[in-house]
């Protein structure tokens, strides 16, 4: 059972959470000029890494806003925190190549 | 006309008027628990960063807009909990959420808000005793442990399969803030777990 | 006779008071304090029970929690108990317990023949066998499952209950023996959150079970000490017959508290309590767990752990045999054979493996004049139900063999010890790594994942000085970690310096016969497992410790093989050749550390405490009427109000024509409802919804689309624009909270810039919809400020104003095709207003509908349901809504729809069926199909084109009728299908899927 | 010379005996890799133990190494439920299914290892009318698509399963159910060795401890595996390793519609037989039935959050426990003896991908998600025949990697909705 740490809440258990998937998956700006490939890029597929992964979680039943994690998924060590909209932090990065 | 049509609580069916007056107190009791009859409440959005916004609202309400998790004002009148980054509960005594409401829509129409009247949708469940910490910690998993938490804080979680926005008033009371249509759930809930520290209903709560 | 095997002195026991109990049926007594083991011994009884699989007699083996043999069924009727560790069940008053998995009981079970067969039942037998005739499979099937299975489940509802607690703390420390009590008061002197949990009813751990000093003092003096002041700390929480099951990801600990000893007796208090514990830092005191001697029929009755036999004579005052034997490698097992001998038991011999023994414990023995055969080992056990003799030789140099004669001892208890292995399960539970010494043959916890330590015995220390020393340091710095770095000035308690000659490692001992084929060694007894077994597997390619496990049962009993494990391995590293046991490794630790009660697990979340039921309203008026609920998601809802003598049909029949010709009510308070406020509110909603928003007028309502990104419908309703910046969205009942999510979600990660708000108001309104022709002259009773006109308050539209002197907001919006009024008041006047309406509609017929009628009616109107007309695969082309799907602008799922698969021309559409039998109302889900043919027979296909979707009678239309989804069927429209059905098959024909008022003549009554 | 004791019957059982059963060969032997095969299969779980079988015996392809990075069995297959059932909603999925589930029902002969199939029914809950018209629609198409289906209403669920709670005014009451009574469940371990043995037997080599690392490509094909044993050659590789899908994706270059959950299970202590078939319920979550030993076998959805990490949160077996108390009131005294978790791979649509990939030569069968086991020998057989003959077999053809760029979906959430 995790440990969240909610930046606006502190830390709560995992049941007050959800999981909403990988983060920084940006939606295009125009899907209509994209090629079905890359459509079903952005749709479906997913980096689902083993190891330090960077998700967005939200607070569901807390305040209800979403924030991005680092969590290492076969520790489930929870690496680092940070808002919606920023970038994860340096330290981070270097642990995952995105994409 | 109006007031042929009656308000009624979402626990009205409970009687607990009748239970409360046919039950006993008892010293020994380790549980207090009513309803809070009709609170207003308003819900407001809002953005922190511009610095006029808080002092708008607080002139308005009459409470600074806390902090995520805290609270301000007095529980007993008009008060407001820090619900999240830019979202705040103002919960007034019965009947005059409307005017605050009206007031605060001119007030903070300037800013990018958003004022909705919510007491409707939700009731207040009002948890007291020497018990009352026990009772909540059996389906809250937040440390209410009063190192860490105390009077004038707030948190919204969860209660057992209920959401909640608890409201810690007093040193040994709760204020469980809940949605109507979970009222039953939570109050069954809270009974039965109160049960080994013995309950007692209390009314008149306002 | 009674308590023939009790000493005279000594234990912890109430010796003042008799407790009297039953065991297979006969009457024996016992004292409070006493385990059903320590009283079943004390009263002579040796079997207490048979084996799982060969039906051999057992006996009690240990003293706790790894017990493998004496499990017991506690207890008849609905509070019955199956598998209860002997040595774990605290006695009281009227207790009765039964053997398992024996009849008629354990010293004769008529099962016991299947022994006779062990030659042809090894390890996997089961795989190369039964197979032939293939048909005959299961009927062995039917006969192994009968003879599997310990005790039997209850057969009655649970009298008792079970609740959670959820608990957080600075430190947590597991164990509660002179380590983890250490460790408790160093870390609350620092004034840190404790909780200290044991499985005990009595704290001070392996002390309670031996005659030791601290300070001087004999040790309970110092535990009693230990006791008072933790009692007197505000900051620490001490937690009896409390087990640490299980320790989770980010410091979470599962604990279960037993919180009646006595089964039997009910009350206020819940049976077991589930403790939720999030601890910042975790000490791990668990103590160690004896492992046995590996040798020829090791399971016999009278086969005990020597710390087992330590315990029961020390603790429990029980002296578990006359003549008692003590077979080691080590030198903790002569503590046994000294308290025996001080208690005034006869020891005839210490067998020892190792040669020359020296030492103190070895002098004491020696000064008391036991007999050490050094350098020996027991090769052979006599007597079939219980220890009567062994036979004891010498080892070879190796110590793979035996040489010289044999001698025969009589005994009818022997002590085994092969040694002392840390508890390590909860540190291997936390993801935290083992080490093998290869010099002490045990594993030692090492890296750590989480805060946690583990200290004194399951550390791997067992020395007590030391043991002491260690929990007070480990407590400290744990409490440090957990940000209370006060120092303190606890002086350690002093004990006597122990000093122990080191084991020697003999996994299997030898006999005059290859292994095998002279007695059994047995493993595991809970499973019956062998050292043959073991060798089998790593015969057969089960090489690896986890194919070991799997095909020998290794360790997969309740016990998980406490006591049988880590021999288990070494002998599968022995018979694999590997040069030493860390190269075989373990099997993956799991929880729990003792089994849990699911009930406990479960906690309050049962009956009508499972889920929450959610009301609205107006429910309780719907309950006095006599409805019947549908429920949807978590919300009751009105499906239909029956009248007396009246069936479904009946009543549905005379609710859909109330609405139609006259006037009907609904509790639609379920639907969602979605405050939506901010500039950009407009250019949101075009983002999420197929159709446009941005001109939409003050006022008006306009219905809409919600995509997933895949392009399937998610969610449909009405929005409304109640000013130029302010909309209110209504959503399906079941969707209400996922919807909000979605907003919420784009808003938030996506679309940052935009400035607006979402607000739930789903429970701030009841919903009171009245349909119907008669609907208007039954509103204008109760409003006179909102002119109803169908020209200046038209269809699609919105007014505020007063209903019944309520402020009310009133939708024209219809899912009937009636004439609708969805009056939305504050909550709290729901059940007024809805009884005035009812009480005002009495002359014009009015006719409360639940979501039955609801659901004929939008159908006769080829409305669709979200999730029934759609099933995660339907696009809005699909359902023919083409309309309302926009071509100029990007929404959410837009791009999805150019793909190949949307581009087929036979995807499933939405039509109407018509069934030529009139009185037909085919089930929904049915299959639709070109061709008349009956059903398939099994293993052949017929190809379908459809399904239904709805399907309903429809009072209005005097017939049945249905919605389906066919494929290519908007060109299908006038041509038959069929539905095979099991009563045969049903042709239909495709229609349009609006059948009633196609005109929409009736929207305003 | 030893004798011949390869064959498994009562006899060899017997004659072994007297021999103190020291004559038993090597149920699969365990080989070090030669450095180059025709077939590579990546993953010693039930399905790439499957497809080397029908390689070797369906296509004569046996110059093949299965290669497992720990012991064969010790992903999902070693840790499922064990339920095995056709009774899926569309036709593709059905077809596939139903072909796994008649091979199972002769596979203990083909195999000559006792798989222990009980087809002892699989029943799936309804709680409200949504969940009977979605189990109509079902048991329909099962029908029509040849496959054993019935429904059964409250009554006839009680006298199914006598333990089971039918109170109507229970909070999720048993509206009635859904019975495929060839359905049931079979031993998981003996399903994975007894492929390897069958493979093993046919020439395959099966090697354990040796764990992939890279996959090696020239011009787009592939050429080889890198794994902690050396460099591996072959033309053709099958790449079957469940939950580490992505991650060996990854290692090829490319990604998967996929994600990775925890997955959890857990036993009770054995008891006499008390329930004689399958449970399922999706809207409470659990399912549940009683092993060969005793043991009641329950499992329940996946966690919330992705993870590699072979275990899962308490929360969800809390939730799940609670629903089993519900359904069968007296398990609340039963204990739970072991919990444990898999590494699940989910596809949005909850079917597998079995097929090509973007790297020619290299083949994926992924995406069982939470009820592949069923699948194994049907999912071993299409893949072999993909594998053998490079192009997917008619009942796998829908089962390709690029239906999530052409939409054709093949949603079986309503089927697998509950994880089994
Ligand atoms: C708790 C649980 C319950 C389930 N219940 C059911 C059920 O009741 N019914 C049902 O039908 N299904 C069920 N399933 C799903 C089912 O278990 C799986 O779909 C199925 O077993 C998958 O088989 P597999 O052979 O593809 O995968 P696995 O058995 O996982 O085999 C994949 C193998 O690949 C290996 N591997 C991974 N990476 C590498 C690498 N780099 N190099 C070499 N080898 C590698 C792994 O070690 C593993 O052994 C359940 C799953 C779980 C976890
Ligand atoms: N010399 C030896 O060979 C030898 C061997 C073993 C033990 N000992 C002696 O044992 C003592 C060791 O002290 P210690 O405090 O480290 O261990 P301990 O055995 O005294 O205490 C451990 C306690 O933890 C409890 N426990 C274990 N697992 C638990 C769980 N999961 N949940 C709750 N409670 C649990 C046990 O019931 C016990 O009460 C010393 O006195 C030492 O001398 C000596
Ligand atoms: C169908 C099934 C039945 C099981 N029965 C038992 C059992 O009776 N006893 C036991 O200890 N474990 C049992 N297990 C669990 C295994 O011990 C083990 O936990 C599981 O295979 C996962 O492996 P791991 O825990 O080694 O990671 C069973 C597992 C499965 C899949
Ligand atoms: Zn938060």
């Amino acid at each position: 059972m995790l440990l969240i740490p909610c930046p606006y809440c502190g830390e709560r258990e995992e049941s007050e959470f959800h999981q909403g998937g990988e983060a920084h998956i940006e939606r295009p700006k125009d899907p209509n000029k994209m090629t079905d490939e890359e459509w079903a890029d952005y749709l479906f597929f997913r980096d689902n890494r083993k190891g330090v992964y960077l998700e967005r979680w939200v607070h569901r039943h807390g305040c209800r806003r979403w924030f991005n994690v680092a969590r290492d998924t076969a520790t489930n060590q929870i690496v680092a925190v940070y808002k919606m909209g920023s970038k994860p932090p340096k330290s981070i990065t270097s642990r995952v190549t995105m994409k | 006309m109006a007031n042929t049509y009656l308000r009624q609580t979402p626990l009205a069916h409970l009687h607990l008027d009748a239970r409360a007056a046919n039950e006993a107190a008892d010293a020994t009791t380790g549980v207090h628990i009513g309803e809070r009859l009709l609170l207003g409440m308003i819900n407001l959005r809002g953005q922190r960063s511009n610095p006029d916004f808080g002092p708008a609202v607080k002139k308005v309400v009459g409470a600074a807009l806390p902090d995520v998790n805290k609270t301000s004002g007095k529980p007993e009148g008009v008060h407001v909990l820090g619900l999240g980054p830019d979202e705040w509960l103002i919960i007034t005594p019965t009947g005059e959420e409307a005017d605050i409401h009206a007031n605060l829509e001119k007030v903070v129409g300037e800013f990018h808000t958003a004022v909705t009247l919510t007491g409707e949708s939700m009731t207040v469940i009002r948890l007291a005793g020497a018990h009352a910490r026990d009772t909540l910690a059996k389906g809250c998993p937040v440390d209410m442990h009063p190192r860490v938490f105390g009077p004038g804080q707030c948190a919204q979680t969860i209660l057992a399969r209920a959401d909640m926005t608890m409201h810690q008033t007093a040193d040994d009371a709760y204020d469980i803030i809940v949605r109507r249509s979970f009222a039953e759930y939570v109050w069954t809930w809270l009974e039965d777990a109160a049960r080994e520290y013995g309950v007692r209903v209390i009314t008149g709560l306002r | 006779m009674s308590q023939s095997h009790r000493l005279s002195t000594g234990g912890s026991i109430d010796r003042e008071t008799l407790v009297e109990f039953t065991f297979n049926g006969r009457p024996y007594k016992g004292h409070p304090g006493d385990t059903v083991a320590s009283a079943l011994l004390a009263n002579g009884v040796k079997i207490v029970g048979r084996s799982f699989k060969y039906h051999r007699p057992r006996g009690i083996f240990a003293a706790g929690a790894e017990e493998p043999n004496a499990l017991l069924q506690l207890e008849a009727g609905a509070r019955t108990l199956p598998n209860q560790q002997a040595t774990r069940v605290e006695l009281y008053d009227g207790l009765s317990a039964d053997s398992v998995n024996c009849w008629p009981g354990p010293d004769f079970d008529a099962m016991s023949f299947i022994g006779l067969f062990h030659r042809l039942t090894p390890a996997g037998f089961y795989y190369k066998t039964f197979m032939w005739p293939a048909s005959f499979w299961k009927y062995y099937e039917h006969f192994i499952r009968h003879a599997a299975g310990l005790g039997k489940a209850p057969t009655e509802k649970d009298p008792d209950y079970y609740d959670k607690m959820n608990a957080h703390a600075d430190v947590v420390v597991v164990g509660g023996g002179p380590s983890g009590l250490a460790a408790t008061l160093a870390a609350a002197r620092v004034g840190a959150r404790v909780i200290l949990a044991d499985d005990q009813p009595t704290l001070g751990g392996w002390l309670l079970n031996e005659r030791r000093e601290i300070d001087g003092k004999p040790a309970n003096e110092w535990i009693a000490t230990v006791e008072a002041e933790l009692n007197q700390m505000e900051n620490v929480t001490v937690l009896r017959r409390t087990t640490a099951f299980g320790y989770y990801d980010h410091n979470f600990v599962g604990m279960i508290e037993q919180r009646r000893a006595n089964v039997s007796h009910g009350g206020c208090t819940s049976r077991q309590r589930l403790w939720r514990v999030r601890a910042k830092q975790v000490v791990l005191a668990t103590g160690a767990i004896e492992q046995p001697m590996i040798f020829a029929d090791n399971d016999r009755p009278g086969v005990m752990l020597a710390g087992a036999v330590r315990t029961y004579v020390n603790r429990y005052g029980v002296q578990p045999g006359k003549r008692v034997c003590v077979f080691t490698n080590n030198d903790d097992a002569y503590r046994t054979a000294l308290d025996l001998f001080d208690a005034g038991i006869s020891v005839p011999a210490i067998i020892d493996v190792r040669s020359d023994p020296s030492g103190e414990l070895a002098t004491e023995a020696i000064q008391r004049d036991i007999e050490i055969l050094d350098n020996h080992a027991i090769t052979a056990v006599q007597g079939s139900k219980g220890v009567a003799a062994i036979e004891v030789m010498a080892l070879n140099k190796t110590g793979d063999g035996v040489t010289g004669t044999a001698r025969t001892i009589s005994c009818d208890v022997i002590c085994s010890s092969g040694g002392w292995n840390p508890a390590i399960h909860l540190h291997s539970h936390s993801g935290g790594k083992t080490v093998f010494d290869e010099e002490r043959g045990i594993f030692l916890p090492s890296n750590t994942l989480q805060n946690e330590t583990c200290v004194g015995a399951a550390a791997g220390i067992f020395d007590l000085a030391r043991c002491l020393v260690d929990g007070l340091k480990a407590g400290k710095v744990a409490a440090g970690g957990a940000g209370f770095k006060k120092s303190s000035r606890s002086k350690p308690p002093s004990a006597p310096e122990e000093d122990e000659s080191p084991a020697r490692l003999l996994w299997v001992v030898p006999t005059t016969q290859p292994l095998g084929r002279r007695g059994k060694h047995f493993l595991d007894q809970a499973h019956d497992v062998t050292a043959a077994d073991i060798h089998l597997a790593a015969r057969e390619g089960y090489e690896s410790v986890e194919h070991t496990k799997r095909y020998t049962t290794l360790g997969m009993a309740p016990d998980q093989g406490k006591t049988g494990n880590i021999s288990g391995m070494a002998v599968l590293g022995q018979a694999l050749g590997c040069e030493t046991l860390g190269e075989v490794g373990t099997t993956t630790f799991r929880p729990p550390f003792t089994p849990v009660t699911l009930g406990a697990l479960a906690g309050r979340d049962i009956g009508v405490l499972m889920d929450p039921t959610r009301m609205t309203p107006m429910h309780h008026w719907h309950d006095q009427a006599g409805c019947n609920w549908e429920d949807v998601g978590q919300w009751k809802r009105p499906w239909y109000y029956p009248k007396p003598n009246e069936n479904m049909q009946d009543a549905v029949n005379r609710e859909c024509l109330a609405v139609r010709n006259a006037v009907g009510i609904l509790d639609a308070t379920t639907l969602g409802k979605i405050d939506i406020q901010g500039p950009d509110a407009a250019e949101f909603l075009n983002r999420v919804y197929t159709n446009s928003w941005q001109n939409l007028k003050n006022g008006r309502c306009r219905y809409g689309l919600m995509l997933g990104e895949d392009g399937m419908v998610m969610d449909d309703g009405v929005t409304t624009r109640l000013s130029e910046n302010h909309f209110f969205m209504t959503t399906t009942t079941g969707n209400s909270a996922s919807v909000l999510e979605w907003l919420e979600e784009w808003s938030q990660t996506e679309w940052p810039e935009m400035r607006v708000y979402f607000t739930s108001v789903t429970e701030q309104y009841a919903n009171i919809t009245i349909a119907g022709p008669q609907a208007r002259a039954l509103l204008s009773e109760f409003t006179e400020d909102i002119d109803l006109d169908p020209v200046s308050f038209p269809f699609m539209s919105v007014r505020e104003g007063t209903v019944a002197g309520v402020s009310a907001r009133i939708f024209r919006v219809s899912f009937t095709g009636e004439l609708t009024y969805e009056i939305n008041v504050p909550a709290s006047y729901g059940m007024s207003v809805w009884t005035a309406m009812m009480t005002a509609g009495d002359k014009y017929g009015i006719t409360p509908y639940g979501t039955e009628t609801m659901h004929v009616l939008r159908a006769e109107k080829g409305y669709i349901i979200v999730g029934q007309e759609t099933d995660g695969t339907t696009t809005p082309q699909d359902l023919g809504m083409d309309w309302i799907v926009s071509k100029k602008k990007d929404f959410l799922g837009r791009r999805s729809f150019d793909r190949e698969d949307n581009r087929r021309q036979d995807r499933k559409q939405l039509v109407g069926l018509l069934p030529d039998d009139h009185t037909k109302v085919i089930p929904e889900g049915s299959q639709i199909t070109s061709s008349q043919q009956e059903r398939p027979p099994l293993g052949s296909r017929i190809p379908m084109i459809g399904h239904v979707t709805s399907s309903y009678y429809s009072a209005n239309m005097g017939r049945s009728f249905a919605l389906a989804l066919v494929k290519g069927g908007r060109k299908k429209i006038g041509e038959g299908v069929y539905v095979p059905l099991a009563d045969g098959v049903v042709r239909a024909e495709i229609t349009s899927p609006v059948f009633v008022d196609p005109e929409g003549a009736k929207i305003d009554g | 010379m030893v004798q011949h004791m390869g064959k498994y019957s009562i006899f060899s059982l017997i004659r072994n005996a007297l021999a103190y059963h020291e004559g038993w060969e090597r149920a699969w032997r365990s080989r070090e890799p030669q450095g180059e095969y025709d077939v590579i299969i990546i993953g010693g779980g039930g399905h790439g133990l499957a497809t080397a079988f029908y390689l070797a015996k369906e296509h004569g392809i046996t110059n093949v190494a299965v290669i497992e990075k720990g012991w064969l069995g010790g992903g999902n297959t070693g840790r499922n439920t064990t339920i095995i059932r056709s009774n899926y909603l569309w036709d593709e999925s059905a077809s596939l299914y139903e072909k796994s589930l008649q091979l199972y029902e002769s596979l203990s002969q083909e195999l000559n290892f006792n798989i222990m199939l009980s087809q002892r029914g699989v029943l799936n809950l309804a709680h409200n009318l949504h969940d009977l018209r979605e189990l109509e629609r079902r048991v329909n198409a099962n029908l029509m698509n040849g496959i054993d289906s019935e429904i059964l209403d409250t009554k006839s669920v009680k006298n199914f399963v006598p333990i089971i709670n039918t109170d109507p005014n229970s909070r999720y009451p048993i509206l009635g159910a859904s019975l495929q009574r060839r359905g049931g469940t079979a031993r998981h371990d003996a399903v994975a060795w007894g492929f390897a043995r069958g493979a093993d037997e046919r020439g395959v080599d099966i090697i354990q401890q040796c764990e992939v690392t890279a996959i090696k490509q020239s011009r787009g094909k592939v050429t080889g595996v890198e794994t902690t044993k050396g460099l591996i050659k072959a033309k053709k590789v099958g790449v079957v390793v469940a939950g580490h899908s992505s991650e060996l994706a990854r290692m090829a270059g490319f990604r998967l519609p996929l994600n990775s959950y925890p997955l959890q299970a857990l036993v009770t202590e054995p008891v006499k037989p008390v329930l004689d078939t399958v449970v399922m319920s999706n809207a409470v979550h659990v399912y549940v039935s009683q092993s060969d030993k005793g043991e009641l076998v329950i499992g329940a959805g996946i966690d919330g959050a992705h993870g590699y990490s072979q275990r899962g949160s308490l929360h969800v077996i809390e939730g799940q426990l609670g629903a089993l108390c519900e359904l069968f009131p007296i398990t609340s005294r039963l204990r739970m003896m072991r919990q444990w978790g898999g590494i699940v791979d989910t596809c949005p649509d909850a079917s597998p991908i079995i097929g090509k990939t973007p790297v020619d030569g290299l083949f994926i069968n992924c995406g069982w998600g939470t009820g592949g086991f069923k699948a194994t020998p049907g999912s071993g057989w299409v893949f072999a025949h993909t594998l053998a003959t490079g192009e997917p077999h008619a009942l796998n053809a829908a089962f390709t990697l690029d239906r999530f760029t052409s939409g054709f979906l093949i949603d079986e959430h309503g089927a697998a909705a509950v994880a089994h």
